[in-house]
């Protein structure tokens, strides 16, 4: 928790800053409305974090997401009694996807930025080749509440993302998480210790994987068929879990520090918006701001040590 | 860098515009841009040319001439070519260099194109090329197409100026014809399209002024900037806002992705309570407008889009008041057309001029088909052809 | 545990010792698959090595290819860039805004390509090594950069390239295009670096070993920029000859074309290892072509764009696993 | 030609070495020798700049030097060859011996120079099993070790370091390097060189220095000295060192092995017993470390028997009651990022089995209890983390606990505190087997020593045994 604390500061003063353009936004309408949109991403980021805090990347997240809300579109073209199947098979596709990459990665020892990659060619070529180029159907009114509706005054997929953060945060408090970490940070030492280093790592790209189908599925709901919903989203997710103090290859950060990092950049591009910077400029300010920002925690923790060449006093 | 004045104008006209562009994620949007103009649509666009918009926006009120019921064989005010020269016997190799397949426009646009192929019994080879969106490649296949012993070739550019060489090159070996996107050559012995951007984008900001009452606001939204074709539109709105008392209360990009028009939409009818009128520069997200409006429980205003079902459904579904210029892929028919009226030594016309019909609330019923796909574009003047509906995706009704 | 003991497997045995360097099973398989376009072709009804498609295939592979070249020099280092997509880009804009139809302006604008590619890549390897900030994440951002940059200049093509320049692009000498030629001559440029230079043994002993670098007394940080700064460069050559080939400069040839993603695909095609270390550019050329030449088929029997999307994906993945199971891993 | 006086060096607050003293003449072979632990290796990384001294003064020709990095070093004429190979496996043996200073020939690298002078160092060694272009991964051990000294060589250096260059190498390999070091010295280069095997000692050597504790005993001419007096300066030591008493019941068999061998072991037998400790001795390269392995899975028995069953994994050697306490404990035993809970917990949470309630504890009775529980591994000290790997397996109450150098790189205090526990398990009824290279902490814990040579046993000795009988089974020879 105390290395969520950096990255919960910038963003109470991303809040403030927007506040204080758009008094409207910190009222609970406007609040949950950002919420709402920034949830997508925070779910595929707490996905991500998972993959990342193993030691791996998942590149994939982005063309699944696509591949997801074509999928739902033409297997459910508008019929509401397929509305449930189409969202379990959805959960199981996101789920399989995962597996594959996680099973070529340990398994193949494949690099994972290598298995995502071919698997992001894959997923976008294999979806629109099987609807023929261009999404074909239509999503039901009842797939499009998670996206579209609220219980009240509270969005879906605000809720979705209440419960779905706190299991993220469970999880990686129960004995998975733990040694998901421990495996992120010395594989070997964890291998030693008798953890089945593959089936972690697995079953992390499996929640990745799962993130990327409930992501579809709120933003599928949220502005129906699409074929870009899901484009960048991959880069996205990693720059915001990275942007939460996580380190790329493993072992480091915590997983609401990522979702943080998640609604940060969402909150950024929301500000960047409100005061008028041209939207061009807007890469430049968020490509200089995530240098920054991980150049920040790099050198307030200095790089992991190599374990290779083994540490002075350990030898005579 | 030496920059040309003519950059620092689009750098302006761009700040002034106070533009987004493309991420993924959603986002509030801009600031209403401060402007000069009370109209509040920012500079006049580097492509609009007076000429070519005076020009179109007559075009809408010609008869075309040809088959009434074949709109992609008419013409509007024709200047025939003589094509003796390239006259030969059949049966014909045709080739094709396609810039990309990667939206539901130019889906179907090539199933038709494909189908109009398979009329043809002199067609005895199509050769097919796709860029996948990339100049690099198309100017390749281009090139490799020359090389196949081609009769005819057609070109759908990916964009105007950097495939003109490659074009430029193919003129000399074998007669070329282009449609959608132009190039800027006329060695091409026919270049075919509608009326174009300025009659789609004038049609749809008129309905707007005649159907928004005074002083209302209006919101533009865009897809990118920097595209012909979407430029024309929106400079041919913008003279027509300029000249109504329409308030444009924001010009916004929204890169054809749902989620984001929809954000943009929230975001203005929070920030200004109502928004009176939306302009879109291509229909592909009108959808996600609209719900918008439905999620923030208002009546939907005044709006355009396209000749896509899932609007035109919408329209018929929620009594919208709207339009809906279009911009026909029953032009992928024409090239066909036209290369074996060339190859017969059939004159054709240099500068081909396709009627560009418009959606109103009165034709709504014709050109809506429940058993199509959502994203089916009704002008495909493709119902005659073989394999309809199912090569487009529709159900047998 | 095969995580602790595979590792230390000896290689078997057979054709597969003969065949250990993923260099030469990427050669084979290359012959192999142009050896099935051909069958594939000629059953279609064509011809496959016709004059013209053996052209289209350099055409093709020219830009990724000198991409791919300088992506391998940072990838042996234990780096990798993704800015390299938008820098072509900008690079392309570059030389078409200064040359502005004149043939003067050639040398300027080739010089200025040069130049802000280069501090590019001094940014990128500054960043890397100075600010630790890992590559995906630098070079990332400096790609986020770039493209703010381009967005908010350029909305279009923009620039003109003289017909003198537009040679580079499309002129041939016989069957082999004036681009293929530059492709050619960079790669034996990188051939020659990685091969006689000490730059390139240093690179190698950095993506190989960052620890034992030091400790032979190499300025590790150094070589990294250095490779970062060579990388660069080659995109901007990339970006001149996009130019060329387009007339004009345009902000999304780069991004079209997925030079990023693509180049470091092309690059562990050709066997380098993603770590660093391993690998070179004659691995980097077959992978190119092997992409090339997949493309030319599917062009020829007019496979449509998903398909290749989907092969390409399981080209790669199923390579490297290839290459993976095939190596002795190192030292444990 | 080298003078060092009153270097002293600590690591994190344990103190390695404290006023040593060094001399060495051109063209004198000077042999350190030492037991584990007694801060040789650290010497020679201050002597070639990879470690600054704390204290005291380096002088080279007479003028004062102080060395940042290892360049400097090799710039003044100081070659090292390290106990951990420094090399590239993809790169030739050409590449490595030159790495970081190429030879150039108009701007690019003279290759054949190179490979030149490679191939003339390699036949100086009298080596023709491989050329300057072989890669070098595809190198044995034995012959990766030579282009390690061949490139310490290359640098023509003034004083050469060698960190036990013999132990990965064969006879027939060892005698080229004596004619090489004898090379050397008609050079008038000087060689420290640093062994276990005193016989090398009296073969090469002018003069040896004994180091013990971090501290020098004394510097003799190698003429003035035999095996048993240098054994017994090497190992000497205050008689008031203690060790925790031993018990006398030895109960069950836990662990028998027959014949049991793989890749680097053969026809092990061996059993463990409740209540005792077993120590493993043997040479660097005998097997120590292996055997540990095998019994626990992780680099499995492929013949003979092992009862109660031969595992095939760790999981399996897990669930047979088996823990390991490995010897490199960062890059092996812990995660160093994660909180001491976690790592106490892994095991438990790994095989979803284990006393977690009990952690409280356990932590309590290795006294790690004042330490916070949520603190990051990396920041307790080598003794403190050495507890933590104890408590990770404790959790699980293993039959048989194998310790694997259980008190490398740790303090006094605490090294004593590892033996207390140790002992205090035994008597519980654990059947532990322990790996040391300090032979007087191995023969004041063990009930029992078994001498590893060669991946065979060769010898068991009973408690009490003298060191010297340890040494001469260990190295196979009359020492």
């Amino acid at each position: 928790m105390r290395r969520a604390l950096p990255i919960l500061a910038v963003l109470a003063a991303l809040l403030i800053a927007i506040a204080l353009v758009n008094p409207h936004f910190l009222e609970p309408a406007g609040f949950l409305a950002f919420l709402k949109r920034a949830a997508p991403l925070v779910i595929l980021a707490a996905g991500q974090y998972f993959v990342i805090v193993s030691g791996e990347f998942d590149l994939s997240v982005g063309s699944l997401v696509t591949a997801e809300v074509v999928i739902a579109a033409r297997l459910i073209d508008g019929d509401e009694s397929a509305t449930w199947p189409v969202l379990a098979l959805l959960v199981v596709t996101g789920l399989l996807v995962g597996l594959v990459n996680g099973v070529v990665t340990t398994r193949l020892r494949v690099p994972s930025f290598i298995v995502t990659l071919g698997m992001l060619l894959i997923l976008s070529g294999a979806v629109f080749l099987w609807t023929g180029g261009a999404p074909r159907g239509a999503l039901s009114d009842g797939f499009r509440v998670f996206g579209r509706g609220g219980l009240g005054p509270v969005p879906w997929s605000v809720l979705i993302l209440l419960v779905l953060g706190a299991t993220a945060i469970l999880l990686m408090r129960a004995d998975f998480g733990r040694t998901l970490m421990a495996v992120g940070d010395n594989e070997r030492a964890a291998a030693l210790s008798g953890v089945r280093v593959h089936r972690v790592k697995i079953f992390a790209f499996m929640l990745s994987g799962l993130a990327a189908a409930v992501a579809a599925i709120l933003l599928g709901g949220f502005a129906g068929v699409s074929a870009q919903v899901g484009q960048g989203l991959e880069f996205s997710a990693i720059t915001a879990v990275v942007l939460g103090g996580v380190a790329l290859g493993g072992g480091r950060g915590s997983v609401p520090a990522a979702m943080a990092g998640a609604v940060t950049l969402e909150a950024l591009f929301t500000l960047l918006n409100l005061y008028g910077i041209s939207g061009a400029l807007e890469f430049t300010v968020q490509g200089v701001i995530i240098i920054a920002a991980v150049s920040a925690a790099a050198v307030r923790l200095p790089r992991k040590s190599t374990p290779r060449t083994g540490d002075a006093h350990a030898a005579s | 860098m030496p920059r040309p004045k003519a950059a620092i104008a689009v750098l302006a006209a761009l700040v002034i515009a106070g533009c987004t562009t493309d991420k993924p994620a959603t986002t509030q949007s801009a600031a209403p841009a401060t402007s000069s103009q009370d109209s509040g649509t920012g500079a006049q666009s580097e492509f609009f040319v007076q000429a070519d918009f005076d020009a179109q926006l007559a075009m809408r009120s010609k008869t075309p001439q040809g088959p009434a019921d074949k709109p992609w064989e008419q013409a509007i005010d024709p200047e025939m070519i003589d094509t003796s020269r390239y006259k030969k016997d059949g049966p014909y190799h045709l080739c094709f260099s396609n810039a990309a397949v990667d939206n539901p426009w130019r889906q179907v646009g090539w199933k038709t194109m494909q189908a109009e192929v398979g009329l043809h019994e002199e067609i005895g080879k199509f050769t097919a090329l796709d860029a996948e969106g990339k100049d690099d490649k198309q100017i390749s296949d281009i090139a490799e197409l020359q090389a196949k012993e081609c009769d005819a070739l057609i070109v759908s550019p990916n964009t105007t100026a950097t495939l003109t060489p490659a074009v430029t090159a193919a003129c000399a070996k074998v007669p070329v014809i282009v449609f959608d996107r132009g190039v800027e050559t006329d060695c091409p012995v026919t270049f075919i399209k509608p009326i174009g951007g300025y009659a789609f984008g004038a049609d749809a900001a008129e309905f707007l002024t005649e159907k928004v009452p005074a002083g209302g606001k209006v919101l533009a939204l865009r897809i990118l900037p920097g595209v012909d074709v979407l430029e024309t539109r929106w400079s041919a709105a913008k003279a027509v806002f300029d000249d109504s008392r329409l308030q444009v209360v924001g010009v916004e990009f929204t890169d054809g992705d749902a989620a984001k028009t929809k954000s943009i939409v929230s975001d203005y009818i929070q920030r200004h309570g109502t928004i009176d009128g939306v302009w879109m520069d291509a229909g592909a997200t009108a959808v996600a407008a609209i719900e918008a409006f439905e999620d923030a429980g208002l009546p939907v205003p005044p709006i355009n889009g396209e000749d896509q079902q899932d609007f035109l459904q919408k329209w018929k579904d929620a009594g919208l008041t709207a339009v809906a210029p279009t911009y026909p892929t029953y032009q992928w028919r024409t090239p066909i057309i036209a290369a074996l009226r060339i190859l017969r030594g059939e004159e054709v016309p240099g500068e081909w001029n396709l009627p560009q019909p418009k959606v109103t609330s009165e034709n709504l019923q014709t050109y809506l088909k429940p058993d199509m796909p959502p994203l089916h574009y009704a002008l495909c003047g493709c119902e005659d052809l073989p394999g309809f509906p199912e090569d487009w995706g529709g159900k047998k009704g | 545990m095969d995580l602790l003991t595979r590792a230390r497997g000896p290689a078997r045995g057979g054709l597969a010792a003969h065949l250990r360097e993923p260099t030469q099973v990427l050669f084979l398989a290359l012959l192999g698959l142009v050896a099935a376009g051909w069958v594939l072709v000629a059953l279609d009804g064509g011809q496959f090595l016709t004059l013209e498609s053996v052209v289209g295939i350099q055409q093709r592979s020219a830009a990724l290819g000198i991409v791919a070249v300088g992506q391998t020099l940072v990838i042996l280092a234990g780096s990798l860039d993704l800015s390299v997509a938008y820098l072509i880009s900008l690079a392309s804009l570059v030389a078409a805004e200064i040359m502005a139809g004149q043939d003067g302006n050639i040398g300027p604008a080739v010089a200025a390509v040069l130049a802000v590619s280069a501090l590019v890549g001094l940014v990128n390897g500054l960043v890397i090594t100075r600010l630790q900030v890992h590559a995906f994440i630098a070079t990332l951002g400096v790609a986020l950069i770039i493209r703010g940059a381009l967005d908010h200049l350029y909305d279009g093509p923009a620039g003109r390239v003289p017909e003198s320049f537009q040679v580079l692009g499309y002129s041939r000498i016989g069957p082999v295009p004036v681009s293929a030629l530059l492709w050619a001559g960079v790669a034996v440029l990188a051939w020659l670096l990685l091969s006689r230079t000490r730059l390139g043994y240093r690179i190698y002993a950095v993506g190989g070993d960052e620890e034992v670098a030091r400790l032979s007394g190499i300025r590790t940080g150094r070589v990294v920029v250095l490779a970062h700064v060579l990388c660069s460069v080659c995109a901007g050559v990339a970006g001149l000859l996009l130019a060329a080939r387009l007339g004009a400069g345009a902000p999304t040839v780069g991004t079209d074309g997925g030079y990023d993603l693509e180049s470091i695909a092309a690059v562990v095609l050709g066997g380098t290892a993603l770590a660093g270390g391993k690998g070179g550019v004659a691995g980097t050329v077959g992978g190119v072509l092997l992409l090339a030449v997949l493309d030319s088929i599917f062009n020829q029997l007019e496979v449509n764009s998903f398909v290749k999307d989907v092969v390409r994906g399981v080209v790669i993945v199923v390579a490297v696993a290839v290459y993976a199971r095939r190596t002795r891993g190192r030292r444990a | 030609m080298l003078s060092m006086r009153g270097i002293g060096k600590s690591f994190l607050g344990v103190r390695v070495l404290s006023g040593v003293d060094l001399a060495v003449t051109a063209g004198e072979v000077h042999a350190v020798v030492g037991e584990n632990g007694a801060g040789k290796s650290t010497l020679m990384k201050i002597v070639c700049g990879v470690h600054p001294p704390d204290e005291g003064t380096i002088e080279l020709d007479g003028r004062p030097v102080r060395f940042g990095h290892p360049l400097e070093a090799r710039r003044s004429g100081i070659a090292i060859i390290y106990q951990e190979f420094n090399l590239l496996p993809e790169r030739t043996v050409a590449e490595n011996v030159f790495l970081g200073r190429e030879p150039v020939r108009r701007g690019l690298v003279d290759r054949a120079a190179m490979e030149e002078a490679t191939a003339r160092l390699l036949g100086e060694l009298g080596e023709d099993a491989f050329g300057p272009r072989d890669v070098v991964k595809r190198l044995p051990v034995a012959q990766q070790q030579i282009v390690e000294i061949v490139k310490a060589l290359s640098v023509d250096a003034r004083l050469v370091v060698m960190d036990e260059p013999t132990a990965a190498l064969a006879e027939h390999e060892v005698e080229s390097l004596y004619r090489l070091i004898g090379r050397l010295r008609e050079r008038g280069v000087a060689v420290l060189y640093i062994s276990h095997r005193l016989r090398e000692v009296f073969d090469l050597a002018d003069r040896v220095t004994v180091l013990k504790d971090g501290s020098r005993v004394t510097t003799l001419p190698i003429g003035e000295v035999t095996p048993a007096e240098l054994i017994r300066l090497m190992v000497g030591r205050d008689l008031g060192a203690y060790f925790p008493p031993r018990s006398a019941r030895a109960g069950e068999v836990r662990l028998r092995l027959r014949a049991a061998g793989n890749r680097k072991l053969r026809d092990i037998d061996l059993d463990l017993r409740a209540g005792e400790i077993v120590g493993i001795a043997g040479l660097q390269g005998s097997g120590r470390s292996e055997l540990a392995r095998a019994i626990f899975g992780a680099e499995p028995f492929t013949t003979g028997e092992m009862t109660p069953a031969r595992p095939r994994s760790v999981r399996e050697g897990v669930a047979l009651g088996i823990g390991l306490v490995t010897e490199d404990r960062k890059a092996e035993g812990l995660a160093l990022r994660q909180s001491v809970r976690d790592n106490v917990l892994l095991v438990a949470r790994a095989v979803g089995a284990g006393n977690r309630a009990g952690v409280r504890d356990l932590l309590e009775r290795v006294r790690l209890a004042p330490v916070r529980r949520d603190q990051e591994v990396r920041y307790l000290s080598g003794g403190n983390q050495q507890k933590v790997v104890l408590v990770k397996w404790l959790t699980m109450a293993p039959r048989v606990l194998l310790f694997d150098e259980p008190t490398r790189g740790i303090d006094v205090g605490a090294k004593a505190a590892v033996h207390d526990l140790m002992r205090e398990l035994a008597d519980d009824g654990m059947a532990i087997m322990m790996i040391s290279s300090e032979l007087p902490e191995l023969i004041g814990m063990s009930d029992r020593v078994v001498v590893l040579r060669d991946g065979r046993v060769a010898g068991t000795l009973p408690a009490g045994a003298s060191e010297e009988a340890v040494m001469r089974l260990a190295a196979g020879e009359a020492a």
